[in-house]
Order: structure tokens, then C-alpha cells, then sequence
């Protein structure tokens, strides 16, 4: 849950913290770290040193605990960003499903039955 | 004198870039949301497009939190995907045709919104991978791009009827563009998912339907709910919707649905590719 | 419940950096603008204002053409100035608030404006300048900053009418905050100048007597030429009035003019200072 | 004399050409090149070696030449921007009133005494 914004901007979405201005806030310095993976030779700096890579980037105690313990959901807790996360989660090998697994606390293939339990296909117009 | 042709709506996700490097079109996991594009590749190909106008959302390629834009307009002479954090780039370079993003800044300037202005800038993949669908066996795109990217990173983002109105203005200066250029118009990312959270994994069916049933025929529909309330039933993504909805408020009001695909599940998400015509493209 | 207590106009080109950094503060030449700031030094340290809201525009230090916004809000925790290719950096920082940053930029989003959200930000000498010549002798200065850029460098800028309600939009903003900071507008810039082209030089005190006359008592009247005619009136970089139109209608409606300053020339510029103070200031 | 924008937005104002998209598009890389200034160790990179750095940069010939020349209203016309042409004008050890003086094709001194002839000094209110 999560109050987003103030007065009456505020509004309570189950299981979803939209990325705000207080998080943004708390989260600078990870968010900061995680958009500098875009480039090939900063991941590999992270993979060789993790700690000095953090330090670098000033990250607080809650965020490097969070990285320390791929705690997907104390990321976002610590400020992090999705969008930025996403480019962490591929140094440490996970994918989309074993994200959502991490944070949903199911294993990857409960996840994927889930998704599966949406499966629909809808086709219309002109197709051959 | 200019013709806005029509709209391609799409899902943008990375998983189906990655599906493209490894070229996984025909696998029968990626196949239903590939064989999607069957009418939009007729359809290019009858109609040849010069321009590609694409409202999309970048995901930390070219902007960072140091300066967050709300819109965006890109008004290079060429725009390159890179390497965003999972090493894959792809390669071939976006033509620009800065003429008409100076036309389009004038234009939203004019009706009142503040768009950066981006004379140097990176698309990612909610550009790269449309247009990778779109032209998948080009040597080189056959349309030059105008990138117009809306934010749905940080919130405050702006509101469906915001990005209702910045689509009208976008529309107005392209139907004021005296090139003889026809246009295509995109809309990308959704629909419905959400990466983060204790709800990640989040899917809703019966939104994603009212979408697509009434982008066409009753676009305003979709402005009933707020932003927040976009994220509350498509999922902190599934905002995305906000590309298409510009996107669509560009057509103008005289079109039809040629096709529509959806497919559930494309990686976490939602996938769903439109094809809209305008009665323009047919008497042109 | 937060008190705006007035509002600061002044100019800021790097000529009084210069002066500043050379101590030229009682030299012939630069005194007579200096003086001017002899009722804002007794204002401040009657009314001692908590934050400061910053209407000015970047010239090229924070923002480059690959991005440039047309207005941008800063949100950070502190700001600094740095060189900016005179060798010239104040080393003083700017804390932020970047809590009413937020308050502001959620106010101006849901008022359909479109920000640049800056977490990290450089101000230049439109910020920098103000600030020395405010508080001279500060060791650290006594107010937290909020700035925000419009766009002046390059067109399309926004027009007055754009700029005055923006700067309503923050009005309301910082009245609906729930702190109990005194706060000071400022807008920075101005009046005539022009430092480019053959027509270097000019300067028109008609204009910027009108801009004066009926900044406080009238300021719609500032909204009847347009940014081009403004252009014309003002000169290229005159045209900074729009930091002014902006502050001054955050301002609201009930203020009067505590005193005004206006010297030419300085550097090329007809150099201005003027004071207000708003009714609830005095209530306060 | 300028024409700014398109179709309507046409607006002629003597001696002074708006920044406007045409411009911006021309003049990209010498605008560049000058937005590098504020660093002081580019300054000096340009200063030793003034071709080299502008090859660096991609400027046109027509900017190149004009900066040859310090032909302040060429680099106008070659699409530079005042803003970013200040960090230039710096380097080369010209004032605004140098500027001035260069464009309007007076001597310092006239444009000086062009200055001085709008003297005027207005004080209002609660001075001491
Ligand atoms: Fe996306
Ligand atoms: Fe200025």
C-alpha cells in the first residue's frame, strides 16, 4: 500500500508503490549507481567489486543491504526504480519472472502459472 | 500536402527485443504476438510511410532523474538505440527530419505545453523494438522518425487528457506540414503489466478489452480514469497506455480498426498490436 | 501555514559576477546599481525569508541544446554554481527543500504544465548573481532554494501569458504548503539588453519604464506583447522579463512597491532592482 | 532581418535574429563546441590548438571560418548561439562591449558612448 503524494492527491493502490517524489527522494543514489549499467565496462565494475561500486555511488546502508541481499522488494522500499532496478537485475542474472517470484514470495513457477492462468489470445481484422 | 495514414499501437517490452536478437519469431511462446504484425507488414507495405511520428516512454536510456522531462520532442538529424543495461543494441540509425519536429515544437509550444526540445538524443527500446516489428527485414528503416516521449517513470505524470491534448496538437501541426510525406503514427508499451511490488505480475483482462474496443471508436473513453487509477488497473506499466492514447488523439477522429492482436503472456506483460487506417490514407 | 513575504527582481548578468569577484562594489561605475540593494539588505534582515523561489533561466551552464526544457524545477538536496567559462565559481551552496520542490511540481503537473524534474542541477549566475548581491555578507546563505528555469535561449520560449500562470501555479503551491517558512520570490533577468547581432547594444527605457510602472500595481499589462514582441521591445535577452512576468504572479494580488533601482549602463544592460512586499507580509 | 518559424509566426525584427529552430539546426556543432568551454581545461585544449579542436567538434567550414576570423556576426549567421558564443568570446579575450563594438561595426569606444547616450538613473522608495 502506499499514500502517494499529499493532501488530496493521496491514493492507496494494493501492493503498488507508485514511484513518486518521496521516493525519488530516498532513492537517488541507488537509482544513480543502477542507470550507470547501461554501459558494458560499469557492469563489469560492479561485478569485480561490488562494495567499492556502491561506495562510489553513495549509496545508504539500507540500499547496500538491499543489493547485499538481492532484496528485490527493499530496493524499492529503499527508493529504487524499476526502470533502473531492471538494468541491476540483469548483472545478477534475473529475469522478469524470477522478479516477480522474488517479490510476490512464489517460486518462479508458481509466477509463470499465474501469468498463465491470464492466457488468452484475441485476434480480429484482417489477418490471412 | 501531407497524409497522416494511420496508427500501429504496440507492445514494447525488452523480452521481445531480446526474442528478436535471438531470432525466436517462430517460437511458439513468441509466435502469437509476432504473427500480430502480419497486417501491419501489408499494410506498410501498401502504403510506404515516409514518416514515423512515436509517442513512447524511455525507460532510463536518455533520461536520467537529474532531469526527468514530462514531454519530450526529439529534433535530431539522426537517433541511435545503445545498449541499455542488457547489452543488447540495435544497430541500424533512425533517420530524423528535423523540419518537422521544429513544425510540432512550434505547434505544441503555441497551444501551450512545454516540451524539451532534444536536438541530440537516444531512443530505447520503446522505439527500437516497434520499429524492429514494424520493418523486421529492412537494410534500412524506410521511414524518418520524430520521437515524442512521455513521461510514466516519476509521478507526477501528466494526465491521460494532458496526453489527449498533446496528441490533438501533435496532429495539428502535422496536418499543417506542407510535405507531401505520409505519415504513420505510433503508439508503444502496454498493456496492462507491472514489473514491481508486491503485486508484480499484475494483469487485467477486462481493462486491456476496454481499451482496445474503444481506442478507436470512443478514444475519450479511455480518460475516465486518472493516471493513478491507470496504475491501479493496468499495473505501474500498463500506464503506458498513455503513448497510446496521444498517439491516437494525433489520427483524428475519422479512422477504423484494420486489425487487432492480443496475447496473454508475453513476458510479464499483456501484448497487444493495433492497426488503425484513417479514410485520409484510403482516398489519398 | 507558509507567508510569501515579497518578492526580489532583479538583474543578474555576469558583469556584476565580475564586479562582485573583483570587489567592485563602491567603484563609480557600479556602485549606483549596487545601492539599490540597500532596502532589500534592510528588508531581509527585517522579514529573514526561509526559502527562495527562483524564476530565471539557464544560459548554458545545467542544460545544453542536445535537451533543452522549457521549464525546469529543481528538486535537489543542494545546488552549486560552477564556472562557466570565465573562470568565475561562487563557491557558496544553495540547499534545497526539495520536499516544496515537490509540493510545486505537483501543483504545476495537475495544472497542466509539463517540468523538467531536476534531482541534480547547476544553477548559473541567474541564481548566483541575485544571491551575492541579497546577501553579501552571509558565510552560508539563510535561505533554501527552489529554482526554476524558463526557457529564454532559444525559441519557441513560452509566452508571458504561459510564464504568469505558471508562476500563479506555484503561487498556489507554496500557499498550500503546511510549513511555516517565510518566503521571498525572486525573478531574475532584465531589463532591455541585447548582446548579439547589429543590433548590439540596444536598450529601450520606455519599455522597461512601463515593464516598472506596472509591475505591481497592473502586471497583466506586461501580458499584452507577445514574447516576440517583447523580443523587439526589449531586445534578445530582454526578453528575460518572462522570469519577472512568472515571479510576480506568484506573488498574488495584494503587494506594494517598497522601493526600485534603474541604472544604465551596466555592462550592456539597463541594470534594475525592485522590492515588493506582499500584504501578508506585513499582517505576519 | 529574421524570418522566425513558419506560416503565421513570421516576425521581422530589425538587426536581431531569434534563436529559432532554423538557427539551432545550423549551428548544432559550434554551439557544441562552445558548451564545452566551461570546462577550463577545454579552453586551453582550444587555445593550443584551435583547428584540431574545432575537427574535434564537427564544425562546418563556414563556422570554422568564422571563427578564424572572429567574425562574431558570421558565427551568428553560421547558427551560433549568444549564450553558448560568451564561452567563446571569453577565450578570445573580447568583452560584451568588444562584442558590441565588432557587430555594429563601431569602434569600442562609440559603442561605449552609444551606451552612455540612454544614461539615465531612476531611485524609488525606501532608500536611506
Ligand atoms: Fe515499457
Ligand atoms: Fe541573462
Amino acid at each position: 500500500m502506499t499514500v502517494l503524494g499529499s493532501g488530496a492527491r493521496r491514493r492507496l493502490i494494493p501492493g503498488t508503490d507508485p514511484f513518486d517524489g518521496d521516493l525519488a527522494m530516498r532513492g537517488f543514489a541507488l537509482n544513480d549507481m543502477c542507470y550507470s549499467f547501461n554501459h558494458a565496462e560499469n557492469r563489469e565494475a560492479f561485478r569485480q567489486d561490488e562494495e567499492a561500486y556502491m561506495a562510489r555511488y553513495n549509496l545508504t546502508e539500507e540500499q547496500k543491504d538491499a543489493v547485499r541481499q538481492r532484496d528485490v522488494l527493499a530496493m524499492l522500499e529503499a527508493g529504487g526504480n524499476v526502470y533502473y532496478l531492471a538494468k541491476l537485475a540483469g548483472i545478477l542474472g534475473l529475469n522478469v519472472q524470477d522478479l516477480g517470484a522474488l517479490q510476490t514470495g512464489m517460486s518462479v513457477d508458481e509466477f509463470k502459472a499465474m501469468l498463465l492462468s491470464h492466457g488468452v489470445t484475441i485476434r480480429e481484422g484482417e489477418f490471412a | 500536402m501531407s497524409t497522416i495514414s494511420g496508427g500501429i499501437f504496440t507492445s514494447h517490452v525488452p523480452g521481445i527485443g531480446n526474442a528478436i536478437a535471438k531470432g525466436l519469431q517462430q517460437d511458439p511462446y513468441w509466435k502469437p504476438f509476432f504473427d500480430g504484425f502480419q497486417p501491419v507488414h501489408r499494410w506498410l507495405d501498401r502504403v510506404k510511410p515516409d514518416v514515423a511520428v512515436v509517442f513512447y516512454n524511455d525507460h532510463g536510456l536518455n533520461f536520467f532523474l537529474d532531469a526527468m522531462p514530462t514531454f519530450a520532442i526529439g529534433a535530431a538529424p539522426e537517433y541511435r538505440h545503445e545498449d541499455e543495461g542488457w547489452g543488447i543494441a540495435f544497430p541500424k540509425p533512425y533517420p530524423g527530419i528535423p523540419e518537422l519536429s521544429w513544425q510540432i515544437i512550434e505547434e505544441v509550444v503555441e497551444s501551450e505545453f512545454d516540451p524539451v526540445m532534444c536536438q541530440k538524443m537516444l531512443v530505447d527500446h520503446a522505439v527500437a523494438v516497434p520499429f524492429e516489428l514494424a520493418w523486421p527485414d529492412a537494410e534500412a528503416f524506410p521511414v524518418k522518425l520524430v520521437p515524442i516521449a512521455i513521461n510514466t517513470v516519476q509521478h507526477p505524470l501528466p494526465s491521460p487528457k494532458r496526453c489527449r491534448d498533446l496528441g490533438l496538437a501533435v496532429g495539428r501541426a502535422l496536418r499543417a506540414w506542407e510535405g507531401d510525406e505520409k505519415i504513420v503514427v505510433m503508439g508503444t508499451g502496454g498493456l496492462s503489466h507491472q514489473l514491481e511490488g508486491k503485486r508484480a505480475g499484475h494483469l487485467n483482462v477486462d481493462y486491456d478489452k476496454f481499451c482496445m474496443d474503444n481506442l478507436v471508436s470512443d478514444p475519450d473513453a479511455l480518460l475516465k480514469h486518472s493516471t493513478l487509477e491507470i496504475v491501479e488497473l493496468a499495473g505501474s506499466q500498463g500506464v503506458e497506455i498513455l503513448n497510446w492514447i496521444a498517439a491516437r488523439a494525433a489520427l483524428g477522429d475519422d479512422c477504423r480498426e484494420i486489425s487487432r492482436n492480443y496475447h496473454i503472456p508475453i513476458s510479464n506483460t499483456a501484448a497487444a498490436t493495433m492497426l488503425v487506417e484513417t479514410r485520409e490514407a484510403v482516398s489519398a
